[in-house]
């Protein structure tokens, strides 16, 4: 496996510093209760989304889930519109509609964020199967999680998918939990990325905590999904950090497990690698992070200054036209 | 026009004149391409091979991926055309629909819409079971965001489809599989029938009967009959049951003063209810008597032919509605 | 009485009671025992070490899986209570509750029955967005064969729970997320509340206010302020959608002569179009004016909380209705 | 393989008779419109139930599906009640209110017969859960078709079988089509079988025409499920004879393929075999074709007199007690 060139490279990383400041910051505005919702932290997981969002276009398709403010951000989602739609607020991604849950955001290729645990599949095949018909070499990604890869929707898709060759893959992030059962307490295969057999498609498990393995599976499946190859079925090992939901407890973990999964954080190790290896400077890395700080600072006051929506906008966006009660 | 047609006729040239006309309309569903016979009951035969099998794609079993499809193509720019090809297999799909199609406009803030339509078939009458004959539009006239169409004749389910794939939003397309091979008068081609709009089918002024779907018919042969007795009824075809068409129901009952209201879905819980309460709400003083709700029995669908009939509403049941409802001192035909 | 519980606690207890009691209770559901955290809300915390591993199992995200394996341990003699951990999740799972679960008995012809309870917790107003928060109670209300609780306080929950599971048929049991953890009056350990019975929280002779789930508290001290001006309410908490009790509903309007049908769910095609029609066909002449029936706005439910406020009913809302319909003319208290 | 005892043999036969016979009268008598209802012809697939139910108690347990006549009737379920339901009569299994679709005798085993493509499988993990929790040895068999294994629910409910280790058997009958849609059209893995492997459990293809060889992959599931050993997935080959639903016409198949499925005939197959063996003998063979003859006019016959159910039926068995509406 050769290097990503350097640019490449740092794309990943500035994409990772966004992320985790990002969930940080989250997680520090909530626990002082300046914004309340139900909120399902990324940090751990931003590796994934980075590496794979490098190698996609704005023309390319997302869908994602409630933990998904990292695939968003990493395809391009605009910060301050993503803290305004956390924040409820009208200048939202989505007029504070949808909320964390619901993220959605069209010119950056955001399509659908989900709450209902498998949906993203089914979505992301007709986006596949759209731009399939429009002769383009858009892909979409469809992200889901370990527990996901249970429910009836994953079968159906995958089976589509390959049936129908559509440039779409699916990635599984494994973080060794739907919410507070194990994986393998609930999965009856030990990796997941086997059950692609069952739909004669690619399917390879993959260290989502390394961003440059991360990256050389994506490419290989994008790059198959462009060439009209089909679906590729990818998981992403990983760890979510702060539980499920954030504010959740830690007891359904093993006694040391967390302490143990928190050694292998996919930031200081690439951040440690890119400096280490000669790849980027300490202050090339050092302003990116505090850029990044400062656009989440904006992005939390853009959030703060911006209005409610108006109680009319519940007569709107329910159909095409206003509806009248 | 003494030109002729069925459902399944009706809505195939729909379907086809749609396609025809606009090259983003697609077709999926369960054995819907002509290798596999064009639809379990013909309804999309001839299309795969007209249009091509990229546009008319026969799907597995799995209606979850099938409307998955649908609204992701939707989404950006396509007009599906999905079939759930009974209407209880809706029962295994409905969190694409419900959750998806049907919320990720408003969700999104307006920024995706999802133009869709569902077509689906369903109807007691044929011994088909309690798996395979619900009514369910109920469920879906209650999901915001979704639309519900309905068509009692050949011509009516050309006009609405039209309308359907035209329409911004996803639309549930329900078709009768007791009267789908029902011949009816022929639909003028390309002319489309509005969503959300009613049809009086007959005008009078003694009570207004309001219903949907294949009974309709059953009704206007019932109207023939009472008006030689001089009880003039006004028909009221819904066409739409979501959104309600509550205009043309209100003028109507406005001048009757009394409203049968009939449906072959159940009635506890039905679109019976809607209606009745929204025409007590707004015309309390101007009805004679209260509404009269008639639909099917509380009960899942029986298979033994007598039991299935007599599970459903029998046009007995509506005369003998109308007749109590009838204003007491009935002009004199002239 | 002044011991105070949650209904999470109420409905634990009720699980923990009849898990005691009968050794075919069993639990199912997703993260539901306690290695796994005994419920995403701590409904079933404890269970599972208390009775066994085997009679309280954590399951995969499986809907159609853990209905599944409800009924068919239902069909040989346990009774199973599900957990379908949000309402919205039901879209995944109604093959298995709707084509049988409630379909089971009369398609066998009384031979097999399905003694299920199916738990589940649902409510706006908490800022989970559109896709967990919908009541969609009237979906099954119209379904024949199931039977619909939604209590509002935690002592009904632990009574109506009781019951569910001694049903011989198939009880939908949701849970208000938003008012989950308010403490009110424990119940009464061992006492059922009876499925199909309302509860009349308050008499009263002006207006009868129908209503159900945590919108009853408001209306109870709504009740209270009302009564200091000297409208009476007559508040009945129907505990039970289907079946109605038309019983006591009608037996208050005949009293009254006006009614305001309060609930949470969407007011289109929702519950309060039946009990609007049903008070109106039977006591057409009794009314003083129409029925007034308050819901959800047309809307899936917005995530921004000032709009997530302004899609749901208010109590000003309730409180206008009674107003307006409290009788012109009210005698003096003494 | 050693073959089964001679009883055995004779028992599998004398079933397989019945069936011929019966889905054979039964498409006659729809034909000259004496019962009307959509009737799934089982013909060419009687070794499967065959086999399998000679290893079966009448406290074991089925769940079938539409196509599932042959299913019923092998697993005991009375052809004069069996008939009498396909004549919507008060005397058939279900009082006329089940029909074809949904076949029931509990006391025969026969626990659901659905419409619903998938559906057998789930509410069979029940039953199989609560034969476990009751310490007994009986095992659920879930019968369903090719294109069922593309559905949610064939995903779901192979995962959970598998954690919770049920006593239960999945039989794909494996007929090359779903509707009118071929095997291959709709399904992204050659062999189904193989999809047990996505659940860590057994995968068997087998050649449902032979009734031998499914009786020896049927036994070993049987065994290992009584065992408490868990599920087995099995994928018995076969045709349909009259199509999906009969009355269908043949145009979605290859030219000359009916005709070369149609030698592959398990019933002249299996007398031969018993015959040529000197397993039985061609006398012993044709009095027990002669007496199920006999049961089926007899049966026909018993339906035809018996009364249709009366309107009061509508309002029982919706409830446990009648409704009052
Ligand atoms: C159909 C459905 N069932 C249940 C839930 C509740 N739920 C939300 S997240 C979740 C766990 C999902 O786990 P996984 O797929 O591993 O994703 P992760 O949260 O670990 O990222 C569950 C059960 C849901 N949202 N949708
Ligand atoms: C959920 C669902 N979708 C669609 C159907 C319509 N349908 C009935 S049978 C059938 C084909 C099933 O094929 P297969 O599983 O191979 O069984 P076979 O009929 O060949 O025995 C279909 C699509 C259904 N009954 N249920
Ligand atoms: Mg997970
Ligand atoms: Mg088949």
């Amino acid at each position: 496996m050769g290097l990503p060139t350097k640019e490449t490279m740092l794309d990943i990383f500035t994409k990772m510093s966004l992320l985790k400041q990002n969930d940080e910051r989250m997680r520090a505005v909530i626990k002082s209760g300046r914004l309340v919702m139900p909120y399902y932290s990324v940090r751990g997981q931003e590796a994934i989304p980075s590496a794979i969002s490098t190698l996609l276009r704005d023309t390319d398709f997302i869908c994602t889930i409630y933990r998904g403010t990292h695939d968003s951000l990493a395809k391009g989602c605009p910060v301050d519109k993503l803290w305004a739609e956390l924040a409820g607020r009208v200048t939202g991604t989505c007029k504070g509609k949808g909320g964390p849950m619901h993220i959605t955001h069209p010119e950056s290729g955001v399509m659908v964020t989900t709450g209902i645990v498998g949906s993203t599949m089914p979505i992301a095949n007709g986006l596949a199967w759209g731009s399939k018909l429009k002769g383009n070499d858009a892909v979409t990604i469809a992200y889901f999680g370990d527990g996901a890869s249970n429910i009836g929707a994953f079968h159906e898709s995958l089976n589509l998918a390959s049936i129908w060759k559509l440039p779409v893959i699916f990635v599984c992030s494994n973080n060794g939990y739907a919410e507070h059962t194990k994986t393998e307490a609930c999965t009856a295969i030990d990796e997941i990325a086997r059950r692609a057999d069952s739909y004669s498609m690619p399917g390879v498990r993959v260290n989502g905590n390394n961003p440059l393995e991360m990256y050389e599976v994506a490419k290989t499946a994008i790059e198959r999904a462009r060439a009209g190859e089909g679906p590729t079925l990818i998981e992403a090992m990983t760890f979510r950090f702060f539980g499920h939901v954030f504010g959740d407890d830690d007891k359904y973990m093993d006694p040391g497990e967390k302490e143990e999964r928190l050694k292998d954080d996919p930031y200081p190790f690439y951040r440690s690698f890119l400096i280490d290896g000669g790849h980027a400077g300490e202050d090339e890395l050092a302003a990116i992070e505090a850029k990044h700080k400062d656009e989440i600072d904006a992005a939390l006051q853009f959030a703060l200054d911006s209005p409610f929506p108006d109680a009319d906008e519940v007569r709107r966006d329910v159909y095409a036209y206003e509806v009248v009660e | 026009m003494t030109e002729k047609m069925t459902m399944v006729q009706a809505v195939n040239a729909a379907l086809a004149d749609a396609m025809e006309a606009d090259e983003t309309v697609l077709l999926l569903g369960e054995d819907i391409a002509d290798k596999e016979g064009g639809g379990v009951c013909g309804v999309t035969a001839g299309l795969s091979t007209r249009f091509g099998t990229d546009r008319v794609k026969s799907t597995p079993i799995s209606e979850q991926a099938i409307m998955g499809a649908a609204i992701g193509a939707a989404m950006i720019g396509f007009k599906p055309v999905a079939e759930i090809m009974l209407m209880n297999f809706f029962t295994v799909a409905s969190d694409m629909i419900v959750n998806h199609a049907a919320k990720l406009r408003f969700m999104s803030g307006g920024q995706t819409s999802v133009p869709i339509v569902v077509r689906t078939m369903t109807g007691a009458g044929v011994s088909n079971g309690g798996q395979h004959s619900d009514y369910l539009e109920a469920w879906f006239a209650h999901t915001a965001g979704l639309k519900v169409v309905l068509p009692s004749c050949p011509a009516d389910a050309y006009g609405l489809m039209l309308s359907c794939i035209d329409d911004p939003d996803p639309c549930i397309f329900i078709e009768t599989l007791p009267s789908l091979f029902t011949p009816g008068p022929a639909p003028e081609r390309g002319r489309k029938i509005p969503i959300g709009k009613a049809n009086v089918i007959r005008q009078g002024g003694h009570v207004s009967v309001i219903a949907y779907g294949r009974i309709v018919n059953s009704i206007a042969t019932l109207a023939e009959k009472l008006s030689g007795e001089g009880i003039e009824i006004e028909l009221i075809d819904l066409r739409t049951i979501s959104p309600l068409d509550l205009d043309t129901i209100l003028a109507s009952v406005r001048k009757t003063g009394a409203a049968v209201v009939v449906h072959e879905a159940v009635k506890a819980f039905g679109p019976g209810a809607e209606i009745s309460s929204a025409i007590h709400e707004r015309l309390f003083d101007a009805l004679r008597a209260p509404v009269k709700r008639i639909g099917a029995k509380y009960a899942p669908v029986p298979f033994s032919q007598p039991l299935e009939t007599a599970s459903l509403p029998s046009i007995g049941e509506v005369e003998a509605a109308i007749r109590a409802l009838a204003p007491a001192k009935i002009p004199v035909p002239a």
